[in-house]
C-alpha cells in the first residue's frame, strides 16, 4: 500500500482542486472494502490482499478489510457510507441499492467471452438420481412435478439458493389457477405447492438435505457445491446432468459419498458485482478504480483470476483459453434479479 | 418398661417408670485419635464410658475438640483411630448399611436446631424414623399410624403438640430446639447427644430445654452426653462432667469435685483471656 | 502508630496495584481490538435514532402478526419443555456435584466438569452437529437448548444445594436417614423454590436465546427473526423482539410473583 | 386426639395446607403436565430418528475425538483466541463497571422501589432485544468493527450483571447499613465502605461466569461485526468448510479458556472471603 | 474535660476525668407516640428526661417496643408524633444534612454487632468516624492520624488493640461486641444507645461487656441508654431502671425500688408464657 500512495500521490493532490466536495479532506483516511461471508475465507486472503492493493494503488488510500459473517451488516454498512467498496451478491446489491442509491455497481467479473453476456453462473434444482424419473413427463424433465414434495432452500438471503428458484417456481406455479396467489414469500414456509419446506443454511447444506432425503427436491447453486461432486452423465449445467458425490468428499459429504442426483431444472444467475458508494468516493477515485480493475493487467494477475486447475484457491478462475476480466456494468444490467424481487 | 423401649422400635402409648436404674455400659471409647487433614489432633488419647440413663455433660474451652468428639461417635466424622463400642457394636468399621442401623439408635441435637425449615413440625420430627424405614417408605414419608402418634406424644411431652401443622421457619428459637430434641426422642435412641442445646437460646428457654433432657434421661432411661460452654448449668444438671482442653481429658468426675482448680485446668489460660480486666 | 504498615495504606495500595493492572490490560485489549471508547459512547444517541426510525413495526409489518404469534408459541413451548427437562437431569448431577451431597469426590468433579463442557461448546457448534443429523426442526431447537440450559442449571443448583442445605442434610445423616431419604425430605424441600426460581430465569433466557438458536437451527422465533432480518425487514423485526420483550416482561412478573409465595 | 390434630380417613394428617407448598406443587405439577402434553401440538416434520442418532454420534466423534485445525496455523488460531478473549473481556469490564452504578439504583434496601422498577424494565428491554440485533445497530451507527461488537455485547452484560449485583446486594444485611446511617455516614460511605468489602466476592464470581459467557457470544459476534476472533475461523469451518474436525479444535479451545476462567475465578473468590473455611 | 470531649470532635490523648458529675439535660422525650402502617401505637405517651452520665436499662417483654423507642431516638425511623430534643437540637424536624449531624453525635451498640464482617477491626471503629466526613473523604478512607490514634486508644481500652488488623468475621461475640462498642465511642458520642447488646453472648462475655458500658458511663460522662431483657443484669448496673409495657412507660426510677409486683407490672402476663412448665 505504501508504494502505491507513492505512485499516486501526484494524482491524489490534483484531484483535490477538481473535487471541491468535502470528501477531499477524506482523502488520507482508510478505504473500507466489506467482503461477504462466501468469500472471507483464509485461502481467499491472497486474493483479497491482491485486490486491496489494487485499490489502494487505484486510489492512494490505504484499504482496510472487514470481513463480516453477517449479510445484513455488510448490506447496511455499504449501504450508509461506513465502508466505500463492497463484493456482494446481485441480491445484496439490489437491497443496498434500495436503501441507498448511493450505491452503484462498478465491475462485474465476466464469463469466458470476456463480455456482460455469460457473467453467469447457475441456480441448480436437484433431485436423487433414482427418483429423478418421478419428475418427468413424457421424457422431459418437468417442473410441475415438484408440486407436493419436500423442498430445501439454501437460505432467505441467497441470491441463487432462495431469490432466483423460488421466483421462478412462483412465475411457473402463478399462471395455475390453484396457485394463483402465490407468492416468494409464502415459499419461505410450508405452503399449498409444498408440504414442507426446510432450509440448509447453505448450498452445502441445501445439498445434504436431498441427499438423505429430508427433502426432495434442493436448490443451490453449481460453484458452491463443485468441491464435493463430479459430472457423471450428460452436459453440465442442463437438465438432466447427473452429478455423483466424490469419494474423497469432506464433510459434510463424508458420509454420502457414492450418491448420485440429476438436475432438473437450471436457471442462469448475474455474477456478483463489486460496488461503490458514491457518496464516500470522490468521482474522480471511482474513475480510477475502475479503470485499474477494467486493466489487462488485472485479467492476467493470477492472485487475482486464477488459471484453472491451478493448486491455489482464489476469488476468479480463468478457464483454458478464456478471457475473464472484470467489465463494467451498469445498475440496469441486474434489472432481471431487481424483477424478481418485485 | 426399658427393654421395651430398646427392643421395640415402637411403643406408642410411651408409659415411662418412673426411675431407671443406671447400669449397663452402652458407650465405650478407647484411644480415640483424631486429627483433620493429617494436622495436629483435635482429640488425643480419648478414654470414656458411658452408662445407661447417665447424664453427662463436656465442658472445655473453644477448639477444644467437643463438638469434634460428639461427631465421632456417630461417625459423622470418621475418627483417625482408636474404638467407639456402642451398643456392643464397633462402630468404627462399620459399613454403610449397618452405620444407619446404629445411628437410628443415637439421638443428636444441634446447636442451631438443622431442622428443614420449610417443613411443619410433624414432618421434621418423623424425620427421626428414617432410620427404620426403607428407602421408598422415606421418600414418600410413608408412616404408620403409631409412629404418627409416637411423635406427637413426644410433641405434647415437650408442650409443642399445638405447633404440630406450623413450618418450622415460623418458630421461635427455644421452640425449635424443642423439635430438634422431639426428632432425636423420635428415633427412640439409647444414646442422645447434644452440642450445645442452648447457646443461642435466652435463659428462660435454655432452663426449659435443659429441664428437658434432665427429664428424658432420667424417665426414660436414655443416656444423654451434652456440650456445653456455661459451667454452672453443666454444674447443675450433671451426674459426670467431663472437662476438655486442647483435645485431651483433663477432667472426669462428680460435678460436686469440680474444683476452681481444676476448671482452671480445663479452660487453661483462656479464662484469662477471656476476662479482660 | 504501630509499626506495622496501616492497613488503610496497605489496602490503598494494594487496590491501587490492581487498578493500574486492570488499567493496563484494557488498554492492551482496545489496542489489540482497535477498539476506541469514545467512538463508542458517541454512538449511543444515534443507535436510539436509528431504533426508533426503524424498527417500529407499521402496518404492513403487522400483517405478520399471526405467523409470528405461531413462531412466539413455538419458541415458548421449546424454552419450557428444554427447561424443564434438563432441570430434570441437572437435578441429579448437582446433587451429585454439591458439597454437601456428593456421593464422592471424583464423582462430584466430574459432574462439574460435565456442566461446564456443556456450558461451553459453542451454540454454533452444537447447532452444526445437530443440524447436520436432523436438519430443521423442533428436535434440533429442543436439543440445542437443552444442552446448554442443562450446564447451566448444574452449576446454579449447585449453587442452590450447597446454600440451603448443609444443616439439614446433616441432621437426617445422623438420624440414619438413607441417601434418596436425605434427598428428597431434606434437600428438595430446602432448595425447590429456589431451583423453581432458575427454572423461571432459563425459560426466559431460552425465549432471549431462541434467537440465536432458532437462527442456527431454523426453529421457533428465531427463524422468523432470521428470515426477515436477512431480508432486511426491520419493522417485522422490530415487531418481533417487541413480542420476545413482551413475553420475556411478562414471565419475569410470573416469576416474581411465584418468588415471593413460595419463598 | 387431641382438638388440632388433623384426621382424615382415620389417618394422622402430617402436614396441612400452605399456601407456599401449594403454589410450589401447583407450578410443578403445570412445568411437568406442560411438557407431557405440548411436545404433541408441534410440528415435527420427518426425522429418521436412527440415521439422526447415528450422524449425531459421527460428528461428535468427528469433532471430539479427531480435532486438528486445517484452514488455520495454531499461532493464527491462538491470536484470533486472543482477539476474542480481548473482545469478552473489554464488554465484560464495561459492562461490569456499568452494572455496578445500575445495581445500586435497582438494589431494592439501597433504593426507594419505583426507581429500582424503572431500571428493571430497562433491563428486561435490554435482554430481550438479541445481540446480534444490538450489534447490527452498532454496526449501522459506528460502522464495522470492535466498537459495535463490544458494545452489543456489553448490553447484554449490563443486564445480566444489573440483576446478579443488585440481588448480591439485596442479600447484605441490613443490620450493617443500619449501622453505619447510625453513625451519621453518608451513602456513598456505606456503598463504598459496606456493600463493596461484603459483596465483592459474589461480584467476582458472577462476573467470571458472565465473561466465560461473553467469550461465547464473543465467538459468533466479533465474526459478524468484523472485529476478528476466532469466531470467523469457525464460522468459516462450520458452515463454508463443514470442517467438523476444525470445529472440534476450536471447541477445544473454549473449553480451556472457559475452565481457567473458572479456576482464576475460584482462586480470587477465595481470598476475598479469606481464611474462614 | 467534659467540654473537650463534646465541643471537639477530636482529642487524640483521651485523658479522663475519673468522675464526671451528672446533671445537665441530654435528651428530653416528651408526648413520643409511633405506630408502624398505621395500625395499633407500639408506643404511647412516652415522657423521659435523661441527663449527661448517667446509666438507664430499659426492660420490658418482647414487642414492648423497646427497639423501636431506642431507634425514634436517633431517627432511624420517624416517630408518628411527639417531641425529640438531644442536646438542644429537636430531632424530629431535622432535614437530612444536620440529622447526619446530629447522629453522629449519638453512638449505636447493636444486639448482632452489625459490623462489616469482610473488613478489619481498625477499618470497621474508623466508620464511626464517617459523621465527620465529607463523601470524598469517606469514600477514600482518608483518615487523620489523630483520628487513627483515637480509635486505637478506645481499642486499646476495650482490650482490642491486639486485633486491630484481624478480620471481623475471625472474631467471638464477644470480642465483635467490642468492636461495635469502639465504633460508637469514636464517634465521641454524647449519648450511647444499645439495644440488647448481651443477649448472644454467653456470660462472661457479657459480664465483660456490661461492665465497658458502665465504665465509659461513668468515666467518659456518657450518657448510656441499654435495652435489657436480662432483668438482674439491669438491676446490677443501672443508675436508673425504665420498664417499658406494650409501648408504655410503667415503671421508672431507680432499681432498688423495683419491687416484684412492679415486675410483674413490666412483663404482665408473660411471664407465665415464657415459663412453660
Ligand atoms: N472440618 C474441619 N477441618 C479442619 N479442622 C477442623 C474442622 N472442624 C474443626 N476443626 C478444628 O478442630 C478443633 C476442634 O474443633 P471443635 O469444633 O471440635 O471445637 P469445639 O470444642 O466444639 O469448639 P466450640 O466450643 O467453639 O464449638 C478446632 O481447632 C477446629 O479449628
Ligand atoms: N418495621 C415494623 N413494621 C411493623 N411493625 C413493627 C416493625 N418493627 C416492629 N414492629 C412491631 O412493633 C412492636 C414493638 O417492636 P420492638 O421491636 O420495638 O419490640 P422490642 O421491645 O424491641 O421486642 P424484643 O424484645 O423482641 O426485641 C412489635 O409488636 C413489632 O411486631
Ligand atoms: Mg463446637
Ligand atoms: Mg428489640
Amino acid at each position: 500500500a505504501d508504494t502505491g500512495n507513492a505512485n499516486t500521490s501526484d494524482e491524489t493532490s490534483s484531484n483535490q482542486e477538481n473535487a471541491s466536495n468535502e470528501d477531499t479532506s477524506k482523502n488520507d483516511e482508510p478505504l473500507t472494502v466489506v467482503w461477504y461471508p462466501n468469500e472471507s475465507g483464509n485461502e481467499l486472503k491472497a486474493a483479497r490482499d491482491a485486490l486491496g492493493s489494487l485499490i489502494s494503488e487505484a486510489t492512494g488510500r490505504e484499504v482496510e478489510h472487514k470481513l463480516t459473517t453477517d449479510y445484513a451488516i455488510a448490506i447496511e454498512t455499504i449501504a450508509n457510507g461506513n465502508a466505500q467498496v463492497a463484493f456482494m451478491g446481485a441480491q445484496g446489491y439490489i437491497e443496498a441499492n434500495e436503501k441507498s442509491s448511493d450505491v452503484q455497481p462498478l465491475v462485474v467479473p465476466s464469463g469466458a467471452s470476456g463480455t456482460l453476456d455469460d457473467a453467469v453462473y447457475y441456480s441448480w434444482l436437484a433431485v436423487p438420481k433414482d427418483k429423478a424419473e418421478e419428475y418427468k413427463t413424457n421424457g422431459e424433465f418437468d417442473i410441475n412435478k415438484i408440486a407436493g414434495k419436500r423442498f430445501s432452500f439454501v437460505s432467505a438471503s441467497s441470491t441463487s439458493g432462495f431469490k432466483v428458484p423460488s421466483e421462478a417456481i412462483v412465475s411457473h406455479f402463478g399462471e395455475q389457477e390453484e396457485y394463483k396467489d402465490l407468492t416468494a414469500e409464502d415459499l419461505a414456509e410450508s405452503n399449498d405447492l409444498f408440504p414442507e419446506v426446510l432450509f440448509g443454511d447453505s448450498h452445502q447444506g441445501s445439498a445434504v438435505n436431498m441427499l438423505m432425503e429430508r427433502s426432495d427436491v434442493s436448490a443451490f447453486c453449481d460453484t458452491c457445491v463443485s468441491n464435493y461432486v463430479e459430472l457423471v452423465e450428460g452436459e453440465a449445467n442442463t437438465p438432466g446432468a447427473v452429478y455423483k458425490v466424490k469419494d474423497d468428499a469432506a464433510a459434510p459429504f463424508n458420509n454420502l459419498t457414492g450418491k448420485e442426483f440429476t438436475l432438473i431444472s437450471v436457471t442462469p444467475v448475474l455474477n456478483a458485482p463489486f460496488v461503490v458508494n458514491q457518496s464516500v468516493l470522490s468521482p474522480e477515485e471511482i474513475t480510477a478504480l475502475e479503470e485499474a480493475f477494467t486493466s489487462d493487467e488485472t485479467a492476467n494477475n493470477e492472485e487475482i483470476f486464477v488459471p484453472e486447475g491451478s493448486e491455489t484457491p482464489g476469488l476468479f478462475e480463468k478457464s483454458e483459453g478464456g478471457n475473464e476480466r472484470f467489465v463494467t456494468a451498469e445498475d440496469a444490467w441486474f434489472d432481471p434479479i431487481r424483477e424478481l424481487s418485485k | 418398661m426399658q427393654q421395651v423401649l430398646n427392643k421395640e422400635p415402637i411403643n406408642s402409648s410411651v408409659e415411662i417408670s418412673k426411675k431407671v436404674q443406671k447400669g449397663e455400659v452402652i458407650l465405650k471409647v478407647q484411644d480415640l485419635y483424631k486429627s483433620y487433614n493429617r494436622g495436629t489432633p483435635v482429640l488425643q488419647d480419648i478414654q470414656m464410658e458411658l452408662k445407661q440413663g447417665e447424664f453427662i455433660s463436656i465442658i472445655g474451652p473453644s477448639g477444644a475438640g467437643k463438638s469434634t468428639f460428639l461427631r465421632c461417635i456417630n461417625r459423622m466424622i470418621d475418627p483417625t483411630s482408636g474404638s467407639i463400642v456402642f451398643d456392643n457394636t464397633e462402630m468404627t468399621s462399620l459399613k454403610k448399611a449397618d452405620l444407619r442401623k446404629q445411628r437410628s439408635k443415637i439421638g443428636m441435637v444441634f446447636q442451631h436446631y438443622n431442622l428443614v425449615s420449610r417443613l411443619s413440625v410433624f414432618e421434621n420430627v418423623l424425620h427421626g424414623r428414617f432410620g427404620y424405614k426403607s428407602t421408598l417408605q422415606g421418600v414418600f414419608s410413608l408412616f404408620s399410624e403409631e409412629e404418627k402418634e409416637l411423635a406427637l406424644s413426644i410433641l405434647d411431652k415437650l408442650g409443642m403438640k399445638e405447633f404440630a401443622y406450623k413450618r418450622c421457619d415460623q418458630l421461635s428459637g427455644g421452640q425449635k430446639q424443642r423439635v430438634g430434641i422431639a426428632r432425636a426422642l423420635v428415633q427412640q435412641p439409647k444414646l442422645l447427644l447434644c452440642d450445645e442445646p442452648i447457646a443461642s437460646l435466652d435463659p428462660n428457654a435454655s432452663k426449659i430445654i435443659m429441664d428437658h433432657l434432665k427429664d428424658i434421661s432420667e424417665t426414660m432411661g436414655i443416656t444423654v452426653l451434652v456440650n456445653l460452654h456455661q459451667v454452672d448449668v453443666a454444674l447443675k444438671y450433671s451426674d459426670r462432667v467431663i472437662g476438655l482442653n486442647k483435645g485431651r481429658i483433663v477432667y472426669d468426675g462428680v460435678p460436686e469435685k469440680l474444683s476452681n482448680s481444676a476448671i482452671r485446668d480445663i479452660y487453661g489460660s483462656e479464662i484469662e483471656d477471656l476476662i479482660l480486666e | 502508630m504501630d509499626d506495622r504498615l496501616d492497613i488503610i495504606k496497605k489496602k490503598k495500595i494494594q487496590m491501587t496495584v490492581v487498578l493500574l493492572i486492570m488499567l493496563l490490560i484494557t488498554m492492551g485489549t482496545s489496542r489489540l481490538t482497535e477498539f476506541n471508547f469514545i467512538e463508542g459512547f458517541q454512538s449511543i444517541p444515534g443507535t436510539i435514532g436509528w431504533m426508533a426510525a426503524n424498527l417500529i413495526p407499521g402496518a404492513e409489518a403487522m400483517e405478520n402478526f399471526s405467523k409470528v404469534l405461531s413462531k412466539l408459541w413455538e419458541t415458548i413451548v421449546l424454552s419450557i419443555i428444554s427447561t424443564t427437562t434438563a432441570g430434570l437431569f441437572a437435578l441429579f448431577f448437582a446433587l451429585f456435584g454439591s458439597k454437601t451431597t456428593k456421593v464422592n469426590g471424583p464423582l462430584a468433579a466430574f459432574s462439574r466438569l460435565i456442566a461446564s463442557v456443556f456450558r461451553n461448546i459453542p451454540v454454533v457448534a452444537w447447532a452444526l452437529v445437530l443440524v447436520i443429523s436432523f436438519g430443521h426442526n423442533v428436535v434440533t431447537g429442543y436439543f440445542a437448548l437443552f444442552f446448554t440450559t442443562f450446564g447451566f442449571l448444574v452449576r446454579a443448583f449447585i449453587e442452590t444445594i450447597d446454600e440451603a442445605s448443609m444443616e439439614s442434610v446433616e441432621a437426617l445423616n445422623a438420624t440414619g436417614a438413607t441417601y434418596f431419604q436425605m434427598v428428597f425430605r431434606g434437600v428438595l424441600p430446602e432448595s425447590l423454590p429456589q431451583m423453581v426460581s432458575w427454572l423461571f430465569f432459563m425459560i426466559d433466557t431460552n425465549i432471549r436465546s431462541a434467537t440465536l438458536v432458532g437462527l442456527l437451527t431454523g426453529t421457533g422465533i428465531g427463524y422468523l427473526f432470521d428470515l426477515y432480518y436477512k431480508r432486511l425487514d426491520y419493522e417485522t423485526v422490530g415487531l418481533i423482539t417487541i413480542c420476545i420483550i413482551v413475553v420475556v416482561i411478562v414471565i419475569e412478573f410470573i416469576s416474581n410473583k411465584v418468588r415471593r409465595l413460595i419463598l | 386426639m387431641q382438638s388440632n390434630i388433623k384426621i382424615r380417613n382415620g389417618k394422622i394428617q402430617i402436614k396441612t395446607f400452605n399456601r407456599s407448598n401449594f403454589v410450589l406443587h401447583f407450578i410443578l405439577s403445570f412445568l411437568v403436565l406442560f411438557t407431557i402434553v405440548a411436545p404433541f401440538f408441534l410440528e415435527y416434520g420427518a426425522i429418521d430418528i436412527q440415521t439422526a442418532i447415528f450422524y449425531t454420534l459421527d460428528n461428535l466423534k468427528m469433532m471430539f475425538l479427531q480435532p486438528a485445525l486445517s484452514q488455520v496455523t495454531l499461532t493464527a488460531a491462538l491470536y484470533q483466541i486472543l482477539i476474542t478473549l480481548a473482545l469478552a473481556f473489554l464488554s465484560t469490564l464495561i459492562g461490569a463497571v456499568i452494572s455496578f452504578f445500575l445495581a445500586i439504583l435497582s438494589a431494592k434496601n439501597l433504593m426507594p422501589s419505583y426507581i429500582s422498577n424503572v431500571i428493571i424494565a430497562f433491563n428486561s428491554f435490554i435482554r430481550a432485544v438479541p445481540t446480534v440485533l444490538w450489534v447490527l445497530i452498532f454496526a449501522i451507527v459506528a460502522g464495522l468493527g470492535s466498537v459495535a461488537a463490544i458494545l452489543g455485547m456489553t448490553l447484554h452484560t449490563i443486564a445480566y450483571l444489573t440483576k446478579a449485583y443488585a440481588e448480591s446486594f439485596e442479600e447484605i444485611d441490613n443490620g450493617m447499613i443500619e449501622a453505619l446511617r447510625a453513625t451519621g455516614a453518608k451513602w456513598w460511605h456505606i456503598i463504598i465502605h459496606v456493600v463493596l468489602p461484603q459483596t465483592s466476592s459474589y461480584m467476582v464470581s458472577w462476573t467470571f461466569l458472565r465473561f466465560e459467557t461473553n467469550y461465547g457470544v464473543a465467538i459468533a459476534m466479533g465474526a459478524a461485526a468484523a472485529a476478528g476472533g476466532i469466531g470467523f475461523e469457525l464460522f468459516m469451518a462450520s458452515s463454508f468448510y463443514y470442517d467438523l474436525h476444525e470445529v472440534g479444535m476450536i471447541t477445544y479451545f473454549a473449553l480451556i479458556i472457559a475452565l481457567i476462567l473458572e479456576f482464576i475465578s475460584i482462586r480470587i473468590k477465595n481470598k476475598l472471603i479469606g481464611s474462614k473455611s
